[in-house]
């Protein structure tokens, strides 16, 4: 079966940032991991791959108008060089595998935005005998964000990455800490 | 409020059509009501001499649906014109669950994918089809949607307790 | 302050020799040179790219985003390297090295002021055109190794575009340098002291910015890596900082193709009052403009229709124009 | 095109080089998969492949009362949401005898026609920045966000509007709704001019879509092709002239027709229809009738059992809706006829032989939503 083989990929976040081997090993280093947070965190670069009605939102959001490249966001088109995956719309069950391989081939620290009610939790499809679709991105991807709104309005999104750049550079430090404790109390 | 164009390809319809189809019940739909101009029924085969007969006059396939009806499937077949007197044909076909019906696509080749939706959805096979496969659905899905007794899927039991 | 003032100069003239110091300082201010003005240069495309399509462009970094490019350098440097699993991994790690080395060689010979060049070279056109003609044979290391069917249809594509605009390129330049006969770059700018050869041969300079536009894969004819077909040509499967080297080396080639544009049509250093570098930069930097001007307003060509243009268009005309300033310089 | 000579397949396979134009390109314009065989750079065959965003609109259907299908219907095809959603109802009352009153039919008439031009300018930009060209792309949507500002003042959302009710619509349109539609009208009148320089007079957008991805009138007929890319092949079929609903037969509007049937054929009618929308929209304005906006119409709707089809035009061809009723408070059955699920067939028939390059324009030319597609 289709999903039967995707094991969820379900990774507290605390531990996904120890797990991004790409980041130098001067991890410890709090100032030089504050500066590096700081350059990631302005120039985001999401993957095009809008599924929906979400999708032409996210469209929005880079035009004229509501500009997403004031905050040095463009989008790029592989997944080898994005940074941020929007998942913008509805995930259906053909679709798990091709996500989960995007989301393997993504390098590095990477993050993932729930946009729209569909990839929070289903959003309207969401009912008893529905069997197509995937009830929620955070099923099958460690979400970061989650922007609410079918579909949510251009600047929905742009606070969503905002608030992206919040948590990148405020969480990482103490989440380093955190998961590194943590990971020498699970070895014990 | 039908033009004197359009009845007079009515007219010209309704024979040819009695005349192809002998065993088919023909009437002339009240287009106001259901939006179709004249209505063909038949039972169990027929669709591809419909088909044909449709082509000559230069008619396009509208589309093709199936309605799961408790004792039998009921394939429709909508064809309208293109071109100036606006005239639309429905053929409802009643066919028993566990025919296989004959594909119209060698006459008309957009048939391939609406008959492909139908088997998605239904689980009708039809014969003489290019290469009947799943379309919307996941290639290895064991389900057939859209019929009345599909209720919750095994597949979202097992989506639900893997992935929850 | 000249050089020779420093305190102990002599003694370091007499161990080195006087060249090798002055090519020394040359190659330092080179290697500072090109990175600032490939970051300058892609914070210029996107402040141009958004007052084209009326938006501000990066605004956050910096006043008015100048720090933009800085920042992607180091995000970029942070990113996690990925080599694919199928790939022919020696290849994959000398694409980027290959294309980054001809773009700095060939500021050695470029004529920023009567003083300001590196090294005075009698090849110094030649050696401009051999370098660059390296940089096909990187996209095509890089398109083959990274194993990705996008990656090779935009390898095999800029193989044959470079190719066929290489040759106009060449013959265009030819008649100018028959003109001066000579390769020396800074004998070609002090011959346009009085008319810039732009005067004598408008044809040859609407060849060589077409074909240079093509040799640096922009605009009309980026079908290298066209956006829309080929996800993103060549450097699909690039990461991190070897896509950085990738487009800093796009960049660098760009600013060589417009300052031997600057040098070969609009007299190089030469202008009334302003000092030579100054007159230099903004000749380079208005070129520079024209080339994203150009590509934020043209669609893209098709490839055969590319093809079409370059062998059955533009080297005819090139090698007529070269014809006629030859029998027009032995007339007159 | 490149003629083809009929390749045998056995020379064929050992020169296929099978690419995925995947699910996720940044030309498919959301989840659409060609699997495309070339041999070189000229497809031998083309496989559209569907289903990556299949939501399942006809089983919910199944399971809701008539309103509660309402909002399922401007999320099937999201950039000509209102249409959709003015099909859904039309058909409902056409089943139910509902009478609806003059005004809620021009202000229906009105809002789809915005919604038309808000769908075509994002098509055609899209499909020119399919070819390379982007700054058309944030012209195109910087007049879109007006058409979106105008009828957010009365509709409530952007994109999946739910505005049309049974018997009329949600909420009336005032007099500054009316003098900002005009000014609209009059401002993209002016970007036209821009539009025509910067890309129909463009030598290489010419080159590029003249006499490419030709679609014959004998092969549109038979896939059953319809709405722009069926006009731009020669046959003026359009619903709302050849088979009249609403208040359409009172406006005067041509249908725009090319006889080539190329991508610059398509993209010349979608243009020349905007002019028409506008003239329509101009049209309705003027003689906007006063009176209610909803007709008294129950809670909860049982139409009589039997079944009804009702076709109407969106942005993208002749959409229809196939309904099922058994008398109850549920739909028995739900079938959306949508036009881009025939138009994307037809690549198969004609893509063979093109390059890559113009497979990406032929693509972009039909215009596809690919939720529409996949329901």
């Amino acid at each position: 079966m289709a999903v039967k083989e995707c094991s969820p990929v379900y990774v507290p976040h605390a531990e996904r940032s120890l797990e991004t081997k790409g980041s130098p090993a001067i991890l410890g280093f709090a100032v030089l991991q504050d500066l590096l947070n700081l350059a990631r965190v302005n120039s985001l670069w999401p993957m095009t791959f809008g599924i929906a009605c979400c999708s032409i939102e996210m469209m929005a959001a880079g035009m004229a108008r509501f500009d997403l490249d004031r905050f040095g966001i463009i989008f790029r088109s592989t997944p080898r060089q994005s940074d941020v995956m929007i998942v913008a719309g509805t995930i259906s069950h053909k679709f798990v595998p091709t996500i989960k391989t995007l989301w393997e081939q993504m390098p590095g620290p990477k993050w993932v935005i729930a946009m729209g009610n569909c990839a929070i939790s289903g959003g309207p499809f969401a009912y008893e005998g529905q069997y197509a679709i995937v009830n929620g991105a955070d099923k099958i991807l460690p979400v970061d964000i989650y922007v609410p709104g079918c579909p949510p309005r251009p600047e929905g999104l742009i606070q969503g990455l905002l608030q992206l750049q919040k948590k990148i550079t405020k969480g990482t430090i103490d989440a380093n800490r955190r998961a590194e404790k943590a990971a020498r109390r699970a070895k014990k | 409020m039908p033009t004197e164009g359009q009845k007079k390809l009515l007219e010209e319809l309704k024979n040819s059509f009695t005349r192809a189809l002998p065993e088919g019940r023909i009437t002339s739909g009240d287009y106001a009501r259901t939006g179709c101009h004249l209505e063909v029924r038949m039972s169990d085969a027929g669709m591809r001499r419909i088909a044909r007969e449709m082509k000559e006059r230069r008619f396009h396939l509208e589309t093709i649906t199936a309605v799961d009806f408790p004792d039998s499937f009921e394939l429709v077949y909508l064809y309208s014109t293109y071109y100036q007197d606006f005239c639309r044909v429905i053929a409802r076909i009643l066919i028993s669950k566990e025919a296989s019906p004959v594909s119209v696509s060698s006459i008309y080749p957009g048939a391939c994918w609406l008959e492909r939706e139908i088997y998605d959805f239904f689980g009708i096979r039809f014969t003489e089809h290019p290469d009947l496969r799943r379309i919307l659905n996941p290639d290895n899905a064991d389900y057939f949607p859209l019929l009345k007794t599909f209720g919750k899927t095994k597949l979202t039991e097992e989506i639900d307790d893997i992935l929850c | 302050m000249n050089i020779n003032q420093l305190p102990f100069i002599n003694e370091i003239y007499g161990f080195l020799g006087r060249d090798l110091v002055a090519a020394v300082i040359g190659i330092l201010i080179i290697l500072v040179f090109v990175p600032l003005n490939s970051a300058f240069l892609v914070w210029v495309e996107r402040k141009v790219a958004g007052h084209i399509q009326l938006r501000p462009g990066p605004m956050e970094v910096g006043p008015h985003g100048i720090l933009q490019t800085l920042v992607d350098a180091v995000k970029l440097m942070s990113k996690e390297m990925i080599t694919p699993k199928l790939a022919d991994k020696f290849l994959f790690w000398l694409a980027p090295i290959i294309i980054i080395i001809p773009a700095i060689v060939c500021f050695v010979v470029i004529p920023f002021s009567p003083i300001m060049q590196v090294r005075e070279m009698n090849v110094g056109i030649l050696l401009i055109f051999s370098f660059s003609s390296l940089t096909v044979l990187s996209i095509l290391m890089g398109g083959w190794a990274s194993n990705n069917k996008y990656a090779l249809i935009g390898a095999v594509r800029a193989v044959a575009q470079n190719v066929a605009y290489e040759i106009p390129l060449l013959l265009s330049t030819m008649s100018i340098i028959i003109m001066t006969n000579s390769f020396k770059m800074s004998e070609i700018t002090a011959a346009q002291s009085t008319v810039w050869f732009i005067v004598y041969q408008p044809v040859a300079a609407i060849i060589f910015f077409i074909s240079t536009t093509a040799e640096t894969n922009r605009a009309p004819f980026d079908l290298v890596e066209a956006e829309s077909e080929l996800v993103s040509g060549f450097h699909t499967e690039y990461t991190g900082m070897r896509f950085a080297l990738f487009f800093l080396a796009e960049y660098t080639n760009m600013f060589i193709a417009a300052s031997m544009g600057a040098v070969l049509f609009f007299g190089g250093w030469h202008g009334p009052f302003f000092p030579g570098l100054i007159w230099f930069v903004i000749k380079v930097y208005v070129l520079i403009f024209v080339i994203i001007w150009v590509r934020w307003t043209f669609p893209r060509l098709r490839f055969d229709q590319l093809m079409n243009f370059a062998w059955k268009f533009m080297i005819p005309v090139a090698m007529l124009n070269l014809m006629i300033t030859a029998v027009l310089l032995k007339v007159l | 095109m490149l003629n083809i000579k009929t390749i045998d397949d056995t020379s064929i396979n050992e020169r296929v080089y099978q690419l995925n134009l995947g699910p996720q390109h940044p030309s498919t314009h959301g989840v659409l998969h060609l699997l495309l065989k070339l041999d070189g750079e000229v497809v031998i065959s083309a496989d559209p492949i569907v289903g990556y965003s299949h939501r399942g609109h006809e089983k919910m259907a199944e399971n809701r009362i008539w309103e509660q299908f309402l909002p399922n219907t401007s999320r099937i095809d999201y950039l000509s949401g209102l249409i959709y959603n003015q099909g859904y109802c039309m058909a409902v009352e056409k089943m139910c005898g509902i009478e609806v009153p003059e005004r809620a039919e021009y202000i229906r008439v009105i809002t789809s026609e915005l919604n038309r031009i808000s769908s075509h300018l994002l098509g055609i930009m899209a499909f020119v920045m399919d070819i390379g060209a982007f700054t058309p792309f944030l012209y195109g949507w910087d007049d879109r966000e007006h058409v979106l500002d105008i009828l957010e003042r009365v509709t409530g959302s952007r994109l999946t509007y739910c505005y049309n009710r049974f018997g009329g619509v949600r909420n009336d349109i005032d007099q500054e709704f009316c003098d900002g539609t005009r000014r609209f009208i009059d401002r993209l009148r002016g970007r036209f001019k821009d539009y025509h320089n910067l890309i129909t007079e463009n030598i290489i957008f010419i080159k590029r879509t003249r006499g490419v991805g030709i679609i014959p009138e004998e092969t549109a007929l038979e896939f059953g092709v319809t709405g722009p890319s069926l006009r731009g092949s020669g046959v003026a079929y359009d619903v709302r002239k050849n088979e009249p609903y609403s208040v359409y037969p009172g406006f005067k509007f041509e249908i725009p027709v090319r006889k080539e049937g190329d991508v610059m054929a398509r993209y010349q009618v979608r243009m020349a229809e905007m002019e028409q929308s506008m003239k329509i929209i101009e049209q309705a304005l003027d003689g906007l009738p006063q009176g209610p906006i909803r007709a008294r119409v129950p809670r909860f709707i049982d139409p009589p059992a039997g079944d009804c089809y009702f076709a109407f035009e969106s942005a993208r061809g002749a959409v229809g809706y196939y309904i099922v009723s058994d008398g109850t408070r549920i739909p028995y059955r739900i079938k959306v006829r949508t036009p881009s699920f025939s138009n994307l067939f037809v690549l198969t028939r004609i893509l063979p032989g093109n390059f890559i390059a113009d497979t990406i324009a032929t693509l972009g030319s039909i215009d596809v939503v690919v939720p529409e597609i996949d329901r």
